[in-house]
């Protein structure tokens, strides 16, 4: 009997909070899957935001530290920089990395540390209820942006790997989507690639995840999954925006 | 051709139908009944028609789905 | 023992930081404390450890919270501005229950102020910068031989008690040279810290957290937070106490105007008046237990003297609890005390009774 | 006795390294000791003092506000110190610089023209040498041989060979204090 | 008269604040107050005014003392970790003495705590959270009726004494829906500012600094500083007090946990205890006159009701400086003090002595 | 009689403390041209950095703020949304701009806030006594690099305008020195573009201007420059990295 | 009378809503009134109740920990409250879902099977009407004119029509509870 | 030609040179005496030589140079 499809170890038996259809889901599935297949999990310390995902401590079977708001690049330097042979991944919603934390993202990128981030980008705070987003797109209604968000009053949406990729101590910055299998497949791949770069001493690695938000944007969860196609995909391009791994290390 | 089982935690099913929608087979099915959680829970109701692709299973996000090939 | 040498206070802090076993640094630049990173980015490659100039004092705290979590003995320094925007990180520390060392070299306030010596971050320190119900041990030296003293001492207390300690001093200890000498080596083995996230080999998860999302949970740890900190109280006050056999009135000071209140009452004495002194050196857990002694003596009168516009006499006024006459003064902004103002502050109240 | 001095000059002056080198000798011979730096507001090229205390007692304040010495580097620290020093305190006048009178009558003053003394010697940089063998001559702060002492663990071996130059224009001061 | 409407705390308040003229907003997401900013993003842009997410708190109270130098009355509300991260921004509007008023919805702490009510932020809000010599006004509300009459209050003090003003409330405040009258109008002329930046036509330029490099002008501004909170401790101090007159004990506390002790006095006088009760409404200045009053007429028997481990409890104990028994209650973390749990504690002062 | 150079109207006549040869001095003027010349100085508020700046409300002879350390960006906001019809600028330096003000900078221009930001880099912490910056070159020697910044310790300098260009908010950046006349005059002409940028109501427009530390750089005024146009130049690069002024109003 | 009540049930079945439209009832009425809610940690789907205080006298805590009534309309929350509700107290339990009895023999248990009238009305979402209906005849807390009166005011216009609908699902508690 | 008149304030010259390297006509020195604040001022040594570019001015970092053109 062969297993095709079975929980992974990175993962604990605890039924997530998730509202139904979220696919914070899928992306801890993949990132415990890379950590399982890569054998990392004895040597794993994991970072958890304050954002929908606060709760991942519960769910990922790693060690686990629950950072401030927008400072788990922070935290995860400061764990990194203590025990270099172990395995650091921040795992980050939009507000956490693109808004309150922007500074250390940046910096930790710019110091090209050694560490994975797992950014899952939805375009709306979830945990607090559904307000405008750094990522929130034009004409996007969030609580903060009853009208839809509005050039002239909150700006442009920042395309954060696009900005990161900028970075000299950026390593590796792809941006993926969980919107259907091909997709989650090729979201893995990116997955796996940011914690091997990170295994390689090769530094600063990011994966940019398009993420659904079903219960504030408003959609049921197959609704949602189309909106993040046709929208968000079309605001945020996927790909892989920066490799410099194959030239050898750069950390 | 393989048999796959294709085994679905209804306690953990949050009714998302996420899995409906990846199966390209179309044999996945929201239950009428409803869990403890108050959803409707999804099943399989063609199992022998399934290839065992495991997109439903990657679709899941709530690791409802576990998939065996025999 | 270790040879004199006339260091600056910000370099010797840091130094009796790296014998401590101190590892990990992460600050950012800030007068009157450069001194502080400068040498550790020096010091700390050398020892095998890892210094970080963090982005912000914000990043700083929380690259400290990281390297806590990770098993490290760790410091972070600052003054009065950067120590502000460390508040929420050392409310998480606090939370999360992990050690660290914080060094707050005071400058004027409020705002950008001056790059002057205060004493005007007591009530910060002390009472909790941060929100919520936490405390960090805070102790606060007068020499630079006993800023390295309190720096060792610091780290071991943060282990014992999972809990940050603060190093509050002043722009004064910070930028002068006096003779030091080192006097404690790094244990040979740290304590054991089975909580650490170092990767879960041979063990389940450890979890670093400050999240309790049930009331009833999260006042259980609000309830062994505040046992632990009564057990400061019990455990852990120090301070010192001059002439209080034959005071009349008491001379209260910490840090350096206690070095000035001290020359002050040495002059006073010289001239006749009764005057005694007592200096807090842990602040928080304050010396209640010393005045207790005072009033029971028979003392009736204090006088504080703070280099704040009057922080640390609230805490006076609460350990005499009403059984003496408690006076105030202060010097702000950069100004120090001077010797013979004090002087005349306490003729004040001795007046008309003394020679 | 407690001595507390004042060093002040330009930035550039070496007067904060002369005051180190003061605390130290005062170490070196079982004193206490502090040193205290201040600069003014601006970046570079604005004016700088610092205080030192050596001392049989312990240290109060390292911030010297009624110093019974100082040494004046330049004419804006003699404006700035002049009416600081105690009665019976000493001023030590770089008057190679300063083109003024010191207007206290109850002062010792001591004018040695260090600059030129120092640019004389090989380098107006030990200009600020000059001064403290002046200070210590007139002042009894610190012995000589602490001095020197210190000056060797001061400076880094590869600048040992300055030595003899910073101790002949110690020398040049204390001579002139002696007169 | 306004009609009487149903609303949640935090819109209550946002609306009050609109009404009081508040014309800029700035702010950050936090449970439990998010329904201000996101009120304030329907509300501000109908009056002409504007309403910006910021990218952080630290931001947000940036953009507000921005805002304030230019002349706006101008609000921002976080809770508990997002107040930390402004302590900073709050130490420079005070030094710069820039009228502005600051929502905290309190909730659990330290670190990320819970999202449930607390009053654990006392210190922070009363003793400066952030560095140097300064105040905040603190008005404590304990009804949304009330949140809604000290928001006003609050635009007005705040340029009365051009002085932060901190509304510090909890999450019940903020959560819960009460009726609400709006009494006050915006002022047909808002009070003038001169001092504000708004170009300099005219004028010589207009400066909003709080650097002061030179010791001696710090100290002046300190001193400055200090007697503009000493006039606060002289006029705006608020309180109510309840059958003070026969009253054996006296309840203290605020906000939240003050309604609850109300309803524990009465309940407590009913069966015939002689219970008395001091509720301070404005924390910064502690309304001391009371308790002189209280203890003036006999009473010696304090219990202080708080949802922290003891904070404000200090300030009752300096109030009263050991002329009476000062005791206390609380409950932490999100839980709320319980009615019957006040009366048992009222019982043990009263216990021998009274029917 | 033909005045070819003198004081600006929007300079004071107070003396500057910045050290002999420090460049800030040539950057203020630039500024108080523009501001002269687009005839600003009854409606212009300028906002001061914390950082070698941090006296400029000595300086401009027009209303100043003096900002927080980094958090000059969220002070003009707020002054530019109170006041839409006044100009407002901000003066910073790199370490207060791209290091603690890093979130306030990005999204002050993501969000097209129409203010001008003055970016002074001088690789170095000027006002502190010259402590590494996010901006300082691979090797450059500072007091926290004492041995020179090193990769694997510090990471990459960041080149903050390709940075913040890659924002659909920011309307105009550019990078100029002010090495010599010519360069002077480049530097002159972008500032007053940035200016007018915001009067316009274009947007975000941004200028970072290379700029000496001789004082911490260890090198005498002459050789400062030198250096700047060897080491830094080479870094970073001169140009315009972004301009949709032409393109109308961006908000 | 201080009416202390809590509504209970998923997240969807509208007892927040109700929660508020019971207190705005009691303040059209002249009465103190308070609306508390309470989530669960689940992001959505878990339960919600919220406490309302409809008094005579100014509202102590806004959070009710002793309930007078509770509206109960899953089984969820019949376990969390049945054991809070004070001596006497009332239980109106939504018979369509909650599938056990009451333990409880010292309180007023009224059974409304909420969900199936509501159906039979036209639209699930009135139970939660229903429910209140019960709830009002069974306490007095407030008179149905009120409840009328404040939805009238809490509908937004447009939806008025649905007036009628909810009026009859109040109506059909009301009764229920009468029996 | 025209005469351009080139003014020095002396007392607020840092004596940083950069005026000197900017002069394409060489014409600016740094004077023995040293001003109030400690430095050598610069001065202009053959002023009839001035073809009042300004140069110098351009790139004084203290205003310290006026230029007029008669
Ligand atoms: C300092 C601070 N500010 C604000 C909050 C409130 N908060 C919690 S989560 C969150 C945003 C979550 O959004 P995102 O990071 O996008 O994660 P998501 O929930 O969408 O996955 C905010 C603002 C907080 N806990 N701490
Ligand atoms: C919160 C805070 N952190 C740190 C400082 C100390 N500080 C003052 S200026 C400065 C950096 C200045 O560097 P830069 O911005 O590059 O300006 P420059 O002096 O080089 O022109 C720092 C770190 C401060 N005043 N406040
Ligand atoms: S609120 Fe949004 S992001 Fe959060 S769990 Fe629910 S669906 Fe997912
Ligand atoms: S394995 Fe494939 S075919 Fe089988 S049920 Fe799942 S999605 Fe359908
Ligand atoms: S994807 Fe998973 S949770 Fe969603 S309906 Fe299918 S089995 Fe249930
Ligand atoms: S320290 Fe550097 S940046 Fe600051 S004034 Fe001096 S030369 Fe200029
Ligand atoms: S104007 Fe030109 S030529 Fe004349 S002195 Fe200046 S730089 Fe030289
Ligand atoms: S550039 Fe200006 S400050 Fe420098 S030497 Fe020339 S005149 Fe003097
Ligand atoms: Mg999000
Ligand atoms: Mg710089």
């Amino acid at each position: 009997m062969q297993v095709i499809a079975k929980r992974p170890m990175a993962l604990t038996d605890v039924p997530t909070h998730y509202c139904p259809g979220c696919t914070h889901g899928i992306i801890h599935r993949l990132v415990a899957e890379a950590i399982d297949e890569l054998g990392l999990n004895e040597k794993t310390i994991g970072v958890a935001p304050v954002g929908c995902a606060v709760l991942a401590y519960k769910y990922f079977n790693v060690d686990m530290h629950e950072a401030s708001h927008g400072r788990a690049p922070a935290v995860a330097t400061g764990i990194k920089r203590v025990l270099p042979e172990n395995i650091v991944f921040t795992y980050q919603g939009d507000g956490d990395l693109a808004s309150i934390g922007t500074a250390e993202i940046v910096h930790a990128a710019a110091r090209g540390e050694n560490i994975t981030v797992i950014f899952v980008n939805n375009a709306i705070y979830g945990m607090t209820g559904g307000q405008m987003a750094p990522t929130t797109l034009i004409g996007q209604r969030t609580t903060t942006s009853p009208d839809g968000r509005m050039v002239e009053r909150a700006g442009y949406p920042v395309r954060v790997s696009e900005m990161l990729s900028t970075l000299d101590g950026a390593a590796y910055i792809a941006r993926v989507a969980v919107t259907d299998p091909a997709n989650v497949n090729k979201a893995k791949k990116a997955v796996l690639k940011a914690f091997r770069t990170q295994v390689e001493r090769k530094g600063f690695a990011l994966v940019e995840l398009l993420s659904t938000c079903p219960t504030n944007w408003g959609l049921s969860p197959r609704e949602a999954i189309d909106w993040l196609k046709e929208s968000m995909m079309a605001y945020y391009p996927l790909g892989v925006f920066k490799d410099t791994t194959g030239e050898g290390e750069t950390k | 051709m393989p048999k796959n089982s294709v085994v679905f935690s209804e306690e953990r099913c949050k009714g998302c139908e996420l899995c409906v929608t990846a199966c390209p087979k179309q044999i996945i099915r929201m239950g009428e009944h409803i869990n403890t959680k108050g959803f409707h829970p999804a099943t399989i109701v063609d199992p022998e028609k399934c290839i065992g692709c495991a997109f439903c299973a990657r679709m899941c996000p709530d690791m409802v789905i576990e998939i065996h090939r025999e | 023992m270790g040879e004199l040498v006339l260091m600056k206070g910000n370099e010797a802090v840091a130094e009796s930081a790296i014998r401590a076993g101190c590892r990990f640094f992460a600050g950012y630049p800030i007068t009157p404390q450069n001194e502080i990173p400068e040498y550790m980015s020096r010091r700390m490659f050398e020892v095998g450890g890892q210094f970080i100039q963090a982005e912000s004092e914000v990043s700083a705290i929380n690259m400290i919270y990281g390297a806590s979590g990770a098993g490290a003995r760790c410091m972070t320094s600052s003054s009065s501005p950067g120590i502000s925007l460390k508040q929420e990180g050392i409310s998480y520390i606090a939370g999360a229950e992990l050690p660290c060392v914080i060094v707050n070299m005071v400058r004027g306030g409020p705002g950008l102020g001056g790059i002057q010596p205060a004493q005007s971050d007591y009530f910060q320190a002390t009472k909790g910068g941060g929100h919520g119900d936490y405390r960090l041990l805070v102790l606060a030296p007068a020499s630079i031989q006993e800023a390295v003293d309190l720096t060792a001492l610091a780290f071991d207390l943060a282990d014992k008690y999972r809990n940050p300690v603060m190093i509050l001093a002043d722009a004064t200890l910070g930028q002068a040279m006096e003779p030091v000498e080192f006097r404690h080596q790094a244990p040979d083995k740290l304590p054991a810290k089975p909580w650490a996230t170092t990767g879960m080999k041979g063990r389940s998860p450890n979890i670093i957290n400050s999240l309790y999302l049930i009331p009833e949970e999260l006042e259980k740890h609000n309830l062994r937070l505040r046992d632990k900190y009564e057990a400061m109280k019990r455990d852990e006050v120090r301070y010192e106490t001059s002439h209080l056999q034959d005071a009349e009135v008491v001379v209260v000071a910490y840090g350096t105007s206690a070095r000035i209140a001290r020359t002050a009452m040495e002059k006073a004495r010289a001239e006749g008046l009764k005057v005694g002194m007592i200096r807090p050196i842990s602040l928080f857990p304050f010396p209640t237990e010393a005045f207790d002694k005072a009033v029971k003596a028979g003392i009736r009168e204090f006088l504080t003297i703070e280099m704040s516009t009057g922080q640390m006499v609230e805490d006076v006024r609460l350990a005499t609890n009403g059984q003496a006459e408690v006076r105030f003064y202060g010097r702000v902004g950069g100004v120090l005390p001077v010797r013979d103002e004090i002087i005349a502050q306490l003729r004040k109240f001795t007046g008309g009774r003394c020679c | 006795m407690t001595h507390e001095v004042i060093m002040a000059g330009f930035g550039g002056q070496g007067v904060m390294l002369v005051g180190q080198l003061l605390a130290y000798s005062g170490m070196l011979e079982g004193k206490k000791v502090s040193w205290m730096p201040s600069y003014g507001p601006e970046m570079r090229g604005g004016t700088a003092n610092c205080s030192v205390v050596v001392s049989g007692e312990e240290v109060g304040s390292p911030v010297v506000s009624e110093p019974t010495a100082v040494i004046i580097m330049n004419r804006p620290s003699l404006d700035k110190f002049e009416g600081k020093v105690v009665k019976g305190g000493v001023l030590i006048i770089n008057s190679s610089l300063v083109d003024r009178q010191v207007q206290r009558g109850d002062v010792t003053v001591i004018e040695v023209p260090a600059n030129d003394i120092a640019t004389e010697l090989g380098d107006v940089r030990v200009a600020n040498m000059v001064a403290l063998g002046a200070l210590i001559q007139a002042t009894g702060a610190v012995k000589k041989e602490s001095v020197l002492k210190a000056l060797r663990k001061v400076l880094p071996e590869r600048r040992h060979h300055l030595l003899p130059m910073n101790e002949a224009a110690l020398d040049k001061g204390i001579g002139l204090a002696q007169q």
